[in-house]
């Protein structure tokens, strides 16, 4: 049998996985450092989520996602430098610095946020689909939400034309298990997100989402599904977040065993390294190459959002409004 | 460019028209606008023409296709949403604000987000407190928001184009009431459009200046036809564009008149009337001979009941009044 | 076997039944006369929906519903005359007026509204039933809502409280098959209404909501479920309305044969009728006094609505705040 | 009664827990305010006291729950709704405008609604456009709404409990960065409420007004001192109460000073400026001896950028420039 993914996309993969990893590390730390301020949310722990759907899109395929947002980005390959950048807030940040985290997009790699009220991509993404639909690029969205995200009631609108007009969507309900300090028990009634779509005639299914190759593999048949036309399709993805909800969150309705036990047994990084390792038979060079180049991108990154200008004042007054007829 | 004769709603459905004939990217979407043409027919029509693609008719879900159609603009579409009525559109306030209005800014400029919300704003006939909203300050109280609320069918048609073209998020706030009315002042030039944030003097005057915008542009015109009989020139300026407001012209007319009565069928607390008492003292203070007087709805949800309705909502009286009250005339 | 009712409760229920349909017939008659304006809407066809239901509710429970409200306000004996005399403004109407067809409420009868804005009844009739619990008054709250509302975001944020939180809180959707002009296929995915609580662990079932005693039946086990500490129920009543929207609508897309079908067909009314004939073995005659008795009825609300004086002008004012304390 | 020192956030904690105990029908309701007692820890250890009964977590879901908690208040009870901030109350506000302000009106006054809807209001620090908003000025322009919005903890406590006992839907808008400030005015007597609609005189003055409320009356009393300094004395009034406004307090004042600023953190257009201008206008015009100034945040979404903040945001020199503005004393 053929091994579920090739050495370069394997490599590609633990890449984008480690660089989320240690961005977050290094975004932690500067904000220790008052560098960046406001809310800030990690994404450790859930890599292997949107680095395995990422893998599968095509060029033309958008994302939206929440404030948890700096992995997505990274994985849709924006620049680490203008995503650190928009942290600090800086003139070379994704948005100029008048974002910050929770707000960040890029038009050329199609992430279009970076969404602070909870839930409110739901729709947005569902119109996103909309609009491949409508100029018949063959493009699919991928509309990521948290479990505590969805219980919201504009998600439900959304599943309910998503599926009447067949619309290209593939939700990812990122279940982590907590909204902030609320686990899934207190919060959500019913068994289970993936299957809040029947009502709707929407499939879903649950997936490890700390496994890459699962991941991907179910991210293969959901967007599959949605492209050709079936319309939307819901993936559960069983994760979890190490850090706190923000980074102002010391997380006690967590015990420490919770948290080391997921660490340990369920890593996305460390599982996949001995995959790549064991199964494919990748040299641990190659491997400790790429975790010395990620040490450089990353410091890099830092570097430019400690160096970079904070945004003239008289960016103030700009991008209020879009000047002149856009047609 | 011909000026021809038709109703509001007629202006509007030919806006729109337009607009999706001469722009693939632009669509209609709301409750009841393919099908049945329109819960108050403004969209006759027009599924017949462009089919169901591009006129679509949606479940009653206001947050969620709101937000459907942020993301459609995002995605490079410019939908036209309209709400059966703007009280609807509360539900969806969020993505309104939050989503359509205040990413561009957030992104540094990257995402802009042209879109139209339209639909009849304020009060109908005997509809109750629920349905009677008037959402000119609150929408307008927003930076990244255009609102718009015309009078006239040529303003409705000419505004409502260039709102479409526009590449902010527009609020366009029309008037059940006037949806039947006819103007003599639409142009059937398919490439006229208006500029936005430009009143108009409806008529000259000097002794009093009164400023109104949709149903009560109607009001403060016959009120300056009995002032007039009874010697005071009101001059009547309409608002046409509520953000960015015109301040230019109404000051214009004030250093003239001297005198103004700010004219709205809304709630008085922080509403235009409010406004723009605040920038006649920034800008007009010492050519005011009176103070501002605002002519306002009544302060209280809107009663179902015929004699409180009319009580309710400024009357041409209450504005013959007021102005008088501003010129210094002892009221009758 | 004995019969599914007694005669007693046969003769109460045709007795609301018909007023409801009398009452509804005179409210569009007052309106084509100009006496009553704005927004009418008419609950012709649907009587035992409401009518079933109600008979097996105890005097503490709380009902609540949207702006298709008279059915519901007879059905929980409110009077006829203040119901009447509020649909055309007057000072005698149980908004004093001020309410309109849509806004009516009665603190005495536990009706809750009468409300305008679609969807927006279900968190409130949650909230209720909240109250009910709360209190441990033993209540159970019927909340009502339309095809089209079972679409709105609110409804699942709505289940999932009232499921996490085992409400006693029956929700009922009235499929008449249209919301609007819009049928259910063009407005609602997925296959039915009464299996979207699923999701949230909401049991539900399908009635025949044409057939009074299948309501019943349905109803009895429904509010026995919630009542019993066990949480939210769903029905969906398959139903009808025989009228327009609202009084404005000509109602063009539908088939006249389609409404005639039904009406011959399947009216709750002339089946009930025949029911009581035929298996009760009621004499025609008591049937026929009942009919008289509510034209009787039903004369004296318009006479009273068209009589009542309009609300005082300084009624304007009035009722915006309340005065004082109030604990 | 002793006035004890604390911070707004344990006069809030209090306010809630006396009111708790001493009503069965008041009940706290929102998104952590149970087990993580709260996300600003404003609601700390009130579950440990009251249980889960009292004290409820929600789901995200700020539509649904406020709407429940309408519910609940026509019910019988009195809920005390949480929004995690005011931001997400745009979400819910339908219900709190429709159903909750509304309903009283519409049914003739059968039909009370007590309920509060309270937590934090406007910018806190760096937190971006989507949560940054003021809704001082939206919810006031609403009849049937009450809206308070106090600056010390003392205030916070006595009106907080007010509102609780009030039998009308009130806002309650505190602010984040006041949350952990100490004030010495605090009441240690359950009984003590204030009345709602009524502004404090902070500080007297002759020569210029200046009206404020939540954090902003901190900056203004800042502002007085440096104005002191330069010969100007500032009379400073905290409007405590945005809806019903105590207009008398500031016509009062004005007769006196001649001279009003008007001092707010949220857009200009249509806001509490906006109104006071218009009130002035009708009540205080011959007593003005120079135009009302509004101090307003920058009417842009809130950047996040630290240095754009700042600019977004009235200062303290901001404010003490336009008061020697409006005593026509040269801007330094
Ligand atoms: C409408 C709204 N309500 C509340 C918040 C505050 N808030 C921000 S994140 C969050 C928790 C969301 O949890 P989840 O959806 O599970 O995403 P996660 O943080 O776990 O990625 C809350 C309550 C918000 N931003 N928007
Ligand atoms: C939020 C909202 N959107 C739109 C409307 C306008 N509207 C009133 S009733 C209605 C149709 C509702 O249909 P359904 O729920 O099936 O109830 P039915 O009228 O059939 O009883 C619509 C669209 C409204 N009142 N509120
Ligand atoms: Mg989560
Ligand atoms: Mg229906």
């Amino acid at each position: 049998m053929p091994n579920a993914i090739s050495k370069d996309e394997a490599l590609k993969a633990y890449h984008e996985m480690l660089l989320i990893r240690r961005f977050e590390e290094r975004a932690g730390q500067l904000y220790g450092m008052g560098l960046i301020a406001g809310f800030c949310h990690l994404y450790s722990g859930q890599e292997a989520v949107v680095v395995g759907i990422q893998s599968i899109l095509k060029p033309q395929d958008t994302v939206i996602t929440a404030y948890r947002d700096h992995g997505h980005m990274l994985a849709c390959e924006m620049d680490p430098k203008g995503v650190m950048a928009e942290l600090t807030g800086r003139s070379g940040g994704y948005s100029k610095g008048k974002g910050g985290s929770m707000h960040m997009f890029s038009r050329e790699k199609n992430f279009f946020g970076g969404h602070g009220i909870v839930g409110a991509q739901v729709p947005i993404g569902t119109g996103l689909a909309f609009a491949h639909k409508y100029k018949e690029d063959g493009g699919v969205c991928i509309t990521y939400m948290g479990d505590g995200a969805a219980n919201q009631g504009q998600v439900y609108e959304s599943y309910n034309m998503a599926s009447l007009w067949k619309l290209p969507v593939v939700y990812v309900v990122e279940n982590n298990h907590y909204g902030m300090g609320t686990s899934v028990e207190r919060s959500s009634a019913g068994p289970n997100y993936y299957g809040r779509g029947q009502g709707w005639g929407i499939p879903g299914e649950l997936v490890d989402g700390m496994e890459l190759l699962k991941v991907k593999e179910a991210a293969r048949r959901a967007v599959d599904y949605a492209r050709s036309g079936k319309g939307p399709y819901i993936l559960e993805m069983d994760t979890y977040r190490y850090r706190g909800h923000s980074m102002s969150d010391p997380a006690k309705y967590r015990s420490k065993e919770e948290v080391e036990g997921v660490k340990e047994k369920r890593d996305p990084i460390d599982h996949f390294r001995t995959y790549m390792l064991k199964t494919l038979k990748i040299p641990e060079d190659q491997i400790k190459d790429i975790e010395e180049e990620i040490k450089t991108v990353v410091l890099e990154a830092v570097e430019f959002a400690k160096t970079s200008p904070e945004p003239d004042p008289s960016e103030l007054y700009t991008d209020v409004l879009k000047e002149g007829e856009n047609v | 460019m011909t000026l021809i004769s038709m109703t509001v709603r007629e202006a509007l459905r030919d806006a729109m028209a337009e607009e999706i004939r001469r722009d693939e990217t632009v669509f209609l979407m709301g409750e009841e606008v393919a099908e049945y043409n329109g819960a108050y027919k403004v969209s006759q029509g027009l599924l017949d023409e462009f089919g169901p693609k591009r006129i679509v008719d949606t479940p009653i879900t206001e947050h969620g296709f709101a937000g459907l159609g942020v993301g459609a603009a995002f995605g490079g579409l410019r939908p036209i949403i309209e709400f059966m009525t703007f009280n609807f559109s509360m539900q969806a306030m969020d993505q309104i604000i939050n989503s359509a209005a205040k990413t561009l800014y957030m992104s540094g400029g990257q995402m802009g987000c042209p879109i139209v919300f339209r639909g009849p704003n304020g009060a109908a006939s005997r509809v109750g407190a629920q349905h009677s909203h008037c959402f000119a300050s609150l929408y307008a109280h927003c930076p990244g928001l255009k609102v718009i609320s015309p009078y006239s069918a040529g303003d409705a048609k000419a505004l409502l184009k260039a709102a479409i073209r526009d590449p902010n998020p527009v609020i366009f706030l029309e008037n059940e009431l006037l949806y039947g009315q006819h103007f003599d002042d639409v142009s059937d030039d398919p490439d006229h459009v208006l500029p936005i944030g430009k009143a108009l003097v409806r008529r000259e005057g000097k002794d009093v200046t009164l400023t109104a915008f949709s149903i009560m542009v109607g009001k403060a015109l016959q009120a300056a036809d009995l002032l007039a009989e009874q010697g005071i020139e009101a001059e009547v300026i309409d608002l046409r564009t509520i953000r960015p407001l015109d301040t230019e012209t109404i000051v214009q007319s004030v250093k003239k008149t001297n005198r103004i009565v700010s004219i709205e069928e809304s709630w008085p607390f922080a509403g235009i009337g409010s406004e723009i008492a605040a920038l006649m003292m920034e800008q007009a203070f010492d050519y005011l001979d009176a103070p501002l007087i605002r002519v306002t709805g009544a302060d209280v949800p809107m009663p179902y009941a015929a004699n409180l309705e009319h009580l309710a909502l400024p009357q041409v009286e209450t504005i013959v009044e007021a102005a008088k009250t501003a010129c210094y005339r002892t009221p009758s």
